[in-house]
């Protein structure tokens, strides 16, 4: 079926709530409401209250809650309502939900999935257009997830919910409802720790996720009808990196260009920029080049265009690594 | 008074009964200037309030937050400050801030999507608005606790709403108040929903004003469609506070007449008749009543306040529509005090990308 | 019993007065054997307890968080739990645990410095203990109410200090647990002290008990020295949680008559006449006199507890330094369901540059 | 006179209150007690409880009564007893104390300074021994500082009160007491934004802060002993990063070594080596190598070993940066 990401993520929970009557959905306005982007909508009066439950405002006491729920038995599918409200959960992410399993040798885990909208680019309020997932991909224990797709995004979901481990999933709100595509109806799994090459080149690798998926696209269509033939590794599960996959593309093109959203220093990128400098060096033909937003805090719609990163962006820097 | 209203035995304050009538032993005793200034401050946001949802659905707003219904508890808490008092606003206090002598066009320039509209003007003690919820609270703790220091005689209002009361930071916001005996006036806004989550969600105390009871210091409910009440519950509040009484928290009961912002739909969680039932409770219309009994409301005053509200407004909105974009310059100035060699060059490389009309 | 004693008027249950004679509508009525067994429980305890301070001293422990006054309320609490219930404790509950059946082999295993020590045995629901404060309590808020929908029947007490009680994070779990009415049982441990921060600055609420009045359930304080008091309110807060009565606060009112860790200097913040006045209150002398009265007790009975405790304690103290180091594998393998190959790769590499005895 | 790290602090913070009555001390044990670590000795019988106050144990309550206070006027220095204790006090730090100036564009700064005892290495209990810097280092409008040795620290701190911007100043509890040197008696301030070079050499980088460089020495006298000359650069403002000095060390060495006790992935180390194979890939006549802890939760002490970068592995490293 044809469906947007959002309809694709309501369909990952329904689906998961009905195999499993462990899975339980938490958070502020879930329930009748449907989450303020409608991801759960229809799921309160299909699960009832006691599956799909709105939660008081507090974001430390909704991560809190999961991880005890956890632990006592259930498979508690968390949503914060926007990625800039996810701070006040800080410490009991790092704290506990990343560590339970280290610190017990096993004894107790937390599957915990936590949902939250990310990024910019749909002139939104201020601190509803963070993407700091750089701060979450240095947390031993934690994986963190980014769908570029609706078919991913079910796929990785499923895959989250399923595992053993506490998730955080980050869902581009710009791609909530940008693009439809065909969409399996039945379960199924999109493997964690695996990135995608979702556009093969032989010039250069973009290494990108999320949202900037098809900003990278649109450049490289652009280089393409320019001579330059670009290809994409849409990362999808960012911590624990699979670093092979983009080696192995980077060592082929030999120039490597890594594209987010989130400013540039100690982003993820750097991460990215590092390991490809450390392990393919001597493919590289040219300096790895980051674009990503500028070092500032994502400024207000009005200026948004002043931070958020263009396709024609991308297309200079990928020139730029070509004319090296 | 505030101390007759106890929330424990689930008493609360109302001035104005619902004819308009004030109770003698209750009323603040204002002239007949401050009542009608009262009533125009109302007026005034309800009409800078219509017209942001106006312009939000012609695309010249972002996504607002719309104060229809809060007029009475917004006017009259801001009504009981004077000029050596700060403000810590949340996201839903345009009569406030008006009434504190903010700039509309300031405003509407931030809601526009614009940061220089939460600069504010020189003078005016307003901290920039809290959008992650409760996180002021603690702050403004702070900020009456450097007044109390300082010996400079102010106090700190902040407001809240009743979602706001869930986070952590209100606790620790409250509890910093109390421990330092801050002149803190804590308004709780309880409009009884936190977007869709109904109040009996948010916490099983039966007021909001008894959490007080865990900070050692007094709480009141107060009709929050009282402008009155709000305003003498308040004004009580902060002179003990500025007499170094301690802080008070005051739930303000009301009820939020519009959807939580232009991006929700209230009716998916609220039934037609509990909004009509309140619709007929409205704050404007409870206070014009109180006039009239008093004589000083007339169809020709109405018309007037009506005519000068609407002025007001186009007045702002032109302004803040000529408003220049921000500059990368302004986007950038204001990370540090002075900017760091890899941001200024940056900077440089982002105007460089930028088409000739946006450097 | 509970709401005979209002925190809001001072009330504070005691079973036992100084001189331990009980009060006979107070009194749990336990058997000579439970009553004899609540007495060994806290002997075990200060004798485990003051291994651990020898060992820290002769440095074969870490840093340690002594429990010495706080067996009454450790002993107390724990002995009114059953098998199906849960315990999410903090750093400074060594009674507690040995009362519920922890290994004290893996108590001191921990605190040597080892995360074998934290795995608790299967068949025991013993979380592991938080350090950072508070930061158990939603966690708990939300065990119980898993045990609530899948209607398993227990219930989840933890504990935590009075400082614990400014966190955030208190606050949002005893928040939670009001609403949705889950089967916690919330022991706030308050010697009056965090680290040299006394009580006072911690919150200005006359009792910290009295904070459940915002959260829409029961608060109570009890003496904590009085293993009775402590043992009778958590047994009925249990029995009201189990029967779907929701949750309670319960302050135990205590003393730590040891410094906050062996890091500490408690004669740089506390009085020596105060301790001493705490040490005439002891609660294993106030007990034993109980024991005396009810013929329950001889020089022969604790010279008896005594010596077995001393077995006890030194049986754990071989046992644990007797546990080999952990591998790099055990410290490397827990970190993921299954170990991603970059990590694999680390401890390959960090091996490699090990002497060959540790890898 | 000679003096510890922990002196250096008590006398720059005593010599900041004597110079400016704004500037007050807050946090948990920082009065009569003196801190944990004494850092605050004597300072509440000097100035009184007005000027050093002990707070609540509440952490977001501490940092933001920390703004406040500064919005009105005071120049508070907030102290967080251990950084694995800040995690409660993310938001506040992210959303409001970094961001002031920028939300008001200048009418409101938040001239704070949080210090916090930061790192491992000492045996301390469990989270005890966090050091998380990386997590912000990718904030906008943060400052963020970590001492070295007893004189920069004074020096620094001093800096840092004085100055108009936030800073996060991470004290390194293995420093505290572990070496002495000469600190002047008189206040001086030791600039923000400038790294130092500690150590000056030929034949390769080392680039390290805090605890890590008495590590870096340790290694670099080994690696003297086997002919390979060594410099160190001490980076002490990690954000915003002096990049400069980094770059003119590594132009020169053409070998670079990144240093840190955090673990790898994610952490600042990531966007030094990236910096450094951006504008320096031409001088590099090998990769840029990461010694850092592994990605794993700080073990307890009895593991502490197989977490900490030792002397030994620094000097494996440079022997490999040599050979390549
Ligand atoms: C920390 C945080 N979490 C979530 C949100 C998203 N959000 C914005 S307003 C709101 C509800 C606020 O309700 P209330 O405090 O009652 O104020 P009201 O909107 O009713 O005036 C929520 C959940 C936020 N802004 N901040
Ligand atoms: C979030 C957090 N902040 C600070 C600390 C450091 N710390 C450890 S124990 C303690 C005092 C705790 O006092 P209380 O809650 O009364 O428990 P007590 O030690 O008195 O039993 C502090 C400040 C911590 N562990 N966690
Ligand atoms: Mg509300
Ligand atoms: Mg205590």
């Amino acid at each position: 079926m044809i469906m947007t990401m959002v309809q694709a993520i309501n369909q990952a929970l329904a689906g998961e709530m009905t195999r499993d009557d462990r899975v339980l959905i938490l958070g502020e306005d879930v329930g009748r409401d449907g989450g303020v982007f409608r991801v759960t909508d229809g799921l309160f009066d299909k699960f009832g209250p006691d599956r799909v439950m709105d939660t008081p405002l507090a974001e430390s006491g909704i991560v809190g809650a999961s991880i005890g729920l956890a632990v006592a038995g259930l498979r508690p599918v968390a949503e914060i309502q926007f990625m800039g409200f996810i701070y006040p959960a800080f410490n009991q992410i790092v704290s506990h939900l990343a560590r339970l399993r280290n610190r017990t040798r096993g004894r107790f885990t937390a599957p915990v999935v936590i949902r939250t909208p990310y990024g910019a680019g749909v002139k939104a309020l201020e601190h509803h257009s963070e993407s700091t997932e750089g701060l979450f991909c240095q947390i031993p224990g934690l994986t963190v997830v980014v769908p570029s797709n609706p078919h991913d995004a079910k796929g990785l979901l499923i895959a989250a919910i399923r595992g053993q481990d506490p998730v955080l999933f980050l869902e581009p709100t710009k791609l909530y409802r940008s693009d439809k595509m065909e969409v399996p109806e039945e379960p199924y799994e999109v493997p964690l720790r695996q990135a995608a090459v979702v556009r093969e080149g032989r010039d250069a690798t973009i290494v990108a996720w999320g949202a900037m998926i098809p900003v990278a696209r649109e450049a490289a269509a652009a280089a393409e009808s320019q001579g330059t033939s670009v290809e994409i590794v849409d990362l999808r599960t960012l911590s624990p990196m699979d670093r092979e996959t983009v080696l192995l593309s980077v060592r082929k093109t030999g120039r490597a260009l890594v594209l987010h959203e989130a400013p540039k220093t100690g982003g993820l990128g750097a991460e990215i920029a590092a390991t490809i400098a450390e392990s393919a060096l001597l493919s590289l033909s040219a300096p790895v080049i980051r674009v990503t937003a500028p070092d500032i805090t994502v400024p207000l719609p009005k200026s948004e265009d002043l931070y958020y990163p263009s396709a024609d962006r991308v297309l200079r820097a990928v020139r730029k690594l070509m004319e090296y | 008074m505030i101390e007759r209203f106890d929330p424990l035995k689930g008493e609360r304050l109302h001035v104005l009964d619902e004819g308009g009538r004030s109770a003698p032993d209750l009323d603040p005793g204002l002239d007949d200037a401050s009542l009608r200034a009262l009533y125009e401050r109302m007026v005034r946001t309800r009409a800078a309030d219509a017209k942001a949802l106006k312009l939000q659905r012609q695309g010249r707003f972002g996504t607002y937050a719309p104060s229809l219904g809060h007029e009475a508890a917004q006017v009259g808490l801001a009504s009981a400050m004077t000029k050596d008092d700060w403000f810590f606003p949340y996201f839903r206090d345009l009569g406030a801030y008006l009434t504190l002598g903010y700039p509309l066009a300031d405003y509407y320039h931030f809601w526009m999507g614009n940061e220089a509209g939460l600069r504010t003007p020189d003078g005016l003690n307003i901290f920039p608005v809290a959008i992650p919820v409760a996180s002021q609270i603690p702050q403004a703790a702070g900020a009456a606790l450097a007044l109390k220091l300082r010996k400079l005689g102010g106090a700190v209002v902040v407001t809240f709403g009743d979602g706001g009361t869930s986070e952590g930071d209100f606790h620790e916001g409250l509890n910093f108040a109390g421990v330092f005996r801050t002149p803190n006036v804590f308004v709780c806004v309880n409009n009884q929903f936190a977007i869709s989550v109904p109040r009996s969600r948010q916490s099983a105390s039966a007021t909001l004003a008894q959490k007080a009871v865990a900070y050692g210091f007094p709480g009141v409910q107060v009709d929050g469609n009282d402008v009155l009440a709000v305003f003498a519950a308040v004004r009580e509040a902060l002179a003990t506070a500025r007499s170094g009484g301690g802080p008070t928290l005051i739930e303000a009961f009301t009820y939020r007449l519009g959807d939580h912002t232009t991006a929700d739909d209230a009716s998916r969680y609220r039934a037609k008749e509990e909004v009509q039932e309140w619709e007929r409770r409205d704050p404007l219309l409870r206070f014009r009543l109180h006039l009239e009994h008093k004589g000083l409301w007339s169809e020709a005053f109405e018309k007037e306040l009506q005519a000068a509200a609407a002025a007001f407004v186009d007045q702002a909105v032109a302004e803040a529509e000529a408003r220049p974009a921000a500059t990368p310059e302004d986007v950038f100035a204001s990370t540090y005090a002075t900017m760091p060699p890899d941001l200024a060059a940056q900077l440089a490389a982002l105007k460089e990308s930028l088409p000739e009309g946006r450097r």
